[in-house]
């Protein structure tokens, strides 16, 4: 008996006896928001024929922090530590995306030695994403707490960094219009450095635990396919369009920061599958080792913030300004409207990994349930900046 | 990329019929972007798409915006014969421009890797008629973001697969986004009291029995 | 070979295990209460007030001007200011804060309360053991718990500090030599030495 | 079931290398060194509780590093991060299915009072007027550290809780509730917005 349906929630649930076969009828299985892999509080409405997904409606909300109205009601100055909550792996992207836009919109230029500090904590924070990120994935896989041990480990080593910069592990809350907050230290140069150069050891060991896996080629490989047609109209961006094999990256496209400095190449994947995203996250960590070599060497003596730009009482002139960078899961861009009060008339964020689950649908169709938790663990997305 | 006017005079030919005004920006990001009027909305996003000189293909952003009612004051230097002499002369005109809720989509072309052309569709009002055509068709990325935008400001899009509430629960009656919204008085303790917070919410919801003291109203009420 | 794969990750497994006994780079586990691991200078926790001098109310360099309380984005600081003027530790009349709350059940630590102070009379502390069994009365911080010593600031972060102090004795001599070179007549009270080149060198 | 020892003896008693104890201390001793928490983050403050669970700090010290993916099996929640009333339902229900005695850590200034986002439509100001919280972490997020300290503030809880007499343990008292009222969606907030018999804010003085 195979029943069709037409939406998940006109679907009446067929009996499930103890003898009956379950191919055939379909079971609706509402996965979330408490789900050990769901990566937070991420919840999906599945409707299932055996094992097999025949239908998947994502269900947002469950970390709705009214981000954007909040935003409206602070000045520009305080929503810059709520951007760090975003995405809260990677708040120095979050920060510069928000630092950027603002600076659009008013017009803001920013000293050589800040926007090199920006890049290295971009980079850095790229570097500490993805290697949790495949930790994670590797988790749901069922390599359980190793590799992210591992990486967490690796992550420490970043966080640290962040700490002894700004202040906070997490919320570094670092940036500012105009330039950053806290000077870096020839020592903390220093030591950062260090810590970049023995960073392709351990990217080396976690190729070595997950390229050659049999587990993880058979569990990824041809899984979650992603056409490039379909992934440039769903707006798909970041390490995972791609992987698809479309060359977009806002580094190399809107040229901001100083990314037109260095010397770095786009990583491509060929199939769109769960191994080729993986991978392209391997392989970017490794351009990022080399973003960050190349900014320790030039990094200029100088200024880290626009002397011009007042703290309190910042008002941008009337308008309107879309920035965008390119955070560690895709294009993170922040569209704010000025009506020359000190707060933002309209404050929106473009969230990457939100816009990524467009099409987790038209991926998990067809594969099992085991599949669905690698192929979102592999799109990478954090609730904060999902549901915001 | 050509200019937002050749856009706008090469659109016009492609679509008959579209009305296209350029919003200029008068801040210094100069991103200038295109309203298209509701009917040709599609039509013009298509040829935006499949246009193969500009070929955009990726739709960055969708973000409602919410426009009280507002005059917007203009003064403009006029010359006017006053007196027989010729002089400049301040004249102030005062336009109202009705509430409305406004849809702005970023465009940007992954295939030539150039951007963005900002265009931007609003509702005639912001009660009933909060009615839009709904992009999805031409972008997918379109789908959540405006089902975003009909979630938190009540916008109904016309021609969207899937418009349901995606933020907040189904049973949610209010468009928070939205300027006027007044969120439910559920202060009970705030230590660090800034009055216009706590003074916000009460009107607009009834006062809450065991902080406005309405014990005391039924003590007194009692016959004594 | 099938099972290659599988043998290079538990081998990957193994150095670790290895490893971890004789490369510090590994990070072994901090055994928490007993050892800790430095906190760095700039790290911020939740903010305190400065006081000069001795006496914690007298000595704050707060003028309860309502800055922060304004900025701070979470809204978790309220103050209410004094109606008279109470001479500080130096002498000069100065209102003061009346009530100064910081509730910091609700505070997210950015800081944005120190970068817009005015006098540099609050900074953030390192404390972060302030795990309690009750919310509303433990968690919220009076003038009392907040007032701490600028000996204290200057040993959390003794660089920060000493900019903040050097800066302050600038100031103070700025004052000073305007206050010369005005007309003594003025004002005849005038206090013979300025007292901040001594608080910079304590 | 003896309410205490005299301590005087029992260190005598422990100098011939007799070692005395009551029922209580041992009931208590086992319980405060297995306390298995829930597997649940909800936002930014769950990476620090995994990153506490991670070998650097590693929760395994205390016996807490047993993280469950079912609330029958565990025994503390800890409420890493923001609570939605979106998601305020779904904590209570699954506070409800945990098995008694349960602990509750409301970790971060979301979870305490809603934090920074208090101000938001979606933001619920406080797990605590739900579901009883017996400690508090302020912090955004807590250090690592911050997490460890009041896991050892729990233990010391649990250790001071009595067997018997008036004053024992919640979760031996048949008085007391074990399970609350799950709120529902209105059209406007949660109903109710607070359990009162939960939810006690002092009054406050105002100047």
């Amino acid at each position: 008996m195979s029943a069709t349906v037409e939406t998940l929630e006109a679907m009446e649930r067929p009996p499930v006896s103890m003898g009956s076969r379950l191919e055939g009828e379909l079971l609706e299985v509402s996965m979330g928001p408490q789900h050990p892999s769901t990566h937070g509080v991420f919840r999906m409405n599945v409707a299932l024929e055996g094992e097999v997904v025949r239908k998947l409606k994502p269900v947002f909300g469950y970390l709705h922090r009214n981000h954007e109205k909040i935003g409206e009601n602070v000045s520009y100055l305080g929503s810059m530590p709520y951007t760090d909550r975003l995405d809260y792996f990677c708040s120095m992207t979050n920060n510069w995306a928000y630092a950027l836009s603002v600076e659009k919109l008013a017009g803001i230029e920013v000293p050589e030695r800040a926007e090199y500090l920006r890049v290295i904590l971009a980079e850095l924070t790229r570097l500490q994403n993805h290697a949790s990120l495949l930790g994670f994935l590797l988790n749901d896989m069922g390599a359980w707490g190793t590799p992210l041990m591992y990486a967490f480990r690796e992550r420490e080593k970043i966080l640290d960094l962040f700490e002894s910069l700004s202040g906070s592990r997490m919320m570094c809350d670092y940036m500012r219009f105009g330039g950053c907050r806290v000077d870096a230290s020839r020592e903390w140069l220093a030591y950062a450095k260090k810590i970049v150069d023995r960073f392709p050891r351990f990217v080396d060991e976690l190729e070595q635990l997950i390229v050659g896996n049999e587990v993880v080629i058979a569990r990824t490989q041809n899984v979650g396919n992603v056409s490039p047609e379909l992934a440039v109209s769903a707006g798909i961006t970041g390490p995972m369009l791609r992987a698809c094999g479309v060359n977009y990256d806002v580094r190399k496209v809107d040229g901001y920061g100083f990314y037109p400095r260095f010397k770095f190449r786009i990583p491509l994947g060929e199939h769109g599958d769960t191994y080729d995203r993986l991978m392209m996250r391997v392989l970017e960590m490794g351009e990022s080792v080399g973003i960050l070599k190349q900014a320790f060497e030039q990094i200029p003596a100088g200024p880290i913030i626009n002397p011009k730009v007042k703290i309190r009482a910042f008002r941008p002139p009337v308008g309107e300004a879309y920035g965008r960078i390119e955070a560690p899961k895709g294009e993170l861009g922040f569209y704010l409207i000025s009506d020359g009060g000190t707060n933002p008339y309209r404050y929106r964020v473009r969230p990457p990994s939100f816009i990524n689950l467009t099409i987790l649908e038209d991926m998990c169709l067809g594969h099992t349930v085991a599949d669905v938790m690698v192929i979102l663990g592999s799109i990478d997305i954090v609730m904060g900046e999902v549901d915001r | 990329m050509e200019s937002l006017e050749e856009i706008k005079a090469r659109i016009e030919a492609a679509v008959p019929g579209a009305k296209i005004d350029i919003v200029t920006n008068g801040g210094p990001s100069q991103q200038h972007s295109l309203r298209v009027d509701n009917e040709h909305a599609c039509d013009v996003a298509k040829w935006l798409r499949d246009d193969p000189a500009l070929r955009l293909d990726f739709c960055s952003n969708v973000t409602g915006v919410d426009w009280l009612d507002r005059t917007v004051k203009k003064t403009v230097k006029v010359k006017k014969v006053v007196d027989g002499e010729e002089k400049e002369v301040n004249e102030t005109t005062e336009e109202k421009i009705p509430g409305h809720i406004e849809a702005v989509y970023h465009l940007y072309s992954m295939t030539h890797k150039h951007g963005p052309v900002i265009i931007r569709i609003r509702t005639s009002d912001r009660v009933e008629n909060a009615c839009l055509p709904s992009l999805t068709p031409i972008w997918r990325s379109a789908e959540f973001q405006e089902r975003e935008i009909f979630d938190l400001y009540g916008v109904k899009f016309d021609g969207h697969p899937d418009l349901r509430r995606i933020l907040m629960w189904d049973e949610f009656e209010d468009y928070p986004m939205r300027k006027d919204y007044r969120e439910p008085d559920d202060y009970e303790y705030e230590p660090t009291p800034h009055d216009d917070v706590l003074e916000r919410a009460k009107p607009y919801y009834t006062p809450r029995p065991q902080i406005d003291g309405a014990e005391s109203i039924v003590e007194g009420s009692k016959p004594t | 070979m099938i099972g290659t794969g599988i043998l290079k990750g538990m081998a990957v497994t193994a150095r670790n295990f290895v490893g971890s006994y004789f490369d510090k780079e590994r990070l072994i586990t901090v055994q928490y209460p007993e050892e800790r691991n430095p906190l760095p200078e700039n790290y911020r926790n939740f903010p305190f007030l400065v006081y000069d001098g001795d006496d914690p109310q007298a000595g704050l360099r707060c003028v309860a001007c309502k800055i922060c309380e304004k900025e701070c984005p979470p809204q978790c600081i309220y103050i209410v200011k004094s109606e008279d003027k109470k001479p500080d530790y130096m002498g000069k009349p100065q209102f003061y804060p009346k009530i100064f709350d910081i509730d910091v059940s609700v505070c997210m630590s950015c800081q944005i309360c120190v970068e817009v102070c005015p006098f540099e009379a609050i900074k953030m502390d390192k404390e972060f053991e302030l795990s309690r069994r009750e919310r509303f009365d433990a968690l919220l911080m009076r003038k009392d718990d907040l007032a701490k010593s600028n000996d204290y600031y200057r040993r959390i972060s003794p660089t920060d500090a000493a900019q903040v102090d050097a800066k302050l004795a600038a100031a103070a001599e700025a004052a000073a030599k305007r206050k010369a070179a005005a007309p003594a007549a003025s004002k005849p009270a005038t206090p013979a030495a300025s007292p901040a080149p001594t608080r910079a060198s304590s | 079931m003896s309410e205490g020892i005299d301590e005087v003896l029992r260190s005598k008693l422990q100098q011939q290398g007799v070692w005395v104890s009551s029922m209580q201390e041992l009931y208590n001793w086992g319980r405060k060194n297995s306390i298995w928490p829930l597997q649940f983050g909800l936002a930014c403050c769950a990476i620090e509780m995994i990153a506490t669970a991670a070998s650097r700090y590693d929760i395994a010290r205390f016996g807490g590093e047993v993280f469950r993916p079912s609330p029958r099996q565990a025994d503390l929640m800890i409420v890493a991060g923001t609570v939605t009333k979106k998601m305020a339902p779904q904590i209570v229900r699954l506070y409800n299915q945990m098995a008694d005695p349960k602990y509750v850590i409301a970790m971060g200034a979301c979870a305490i009072s809603g934090g920074p986002f208090k101000q938001g439509y979606n933001v619920l100001k406080g797990i605590d007027r739900y579901i009883p919280v017996d400690v508090y972490i302020p912090g955004c997020p807590p250090r690592p550290e911050a997490l460890l300290h009041a896991f050892m503030e729990l233990q010391r809880k649990i250790d001071e809780q009595k067997l018997s007499g008036a004053n024992k343990a919640a979760h031996l008292d048949s008085e007391q509730p074990s399970e609350f009222p799950v709120p529902a969606f209105g059209k406007h907030d949660l109903e109710p917005p607070a359990n009162p018999d939960v939810f006690h804010p002092p009054k406050l003085e105002r100047v």
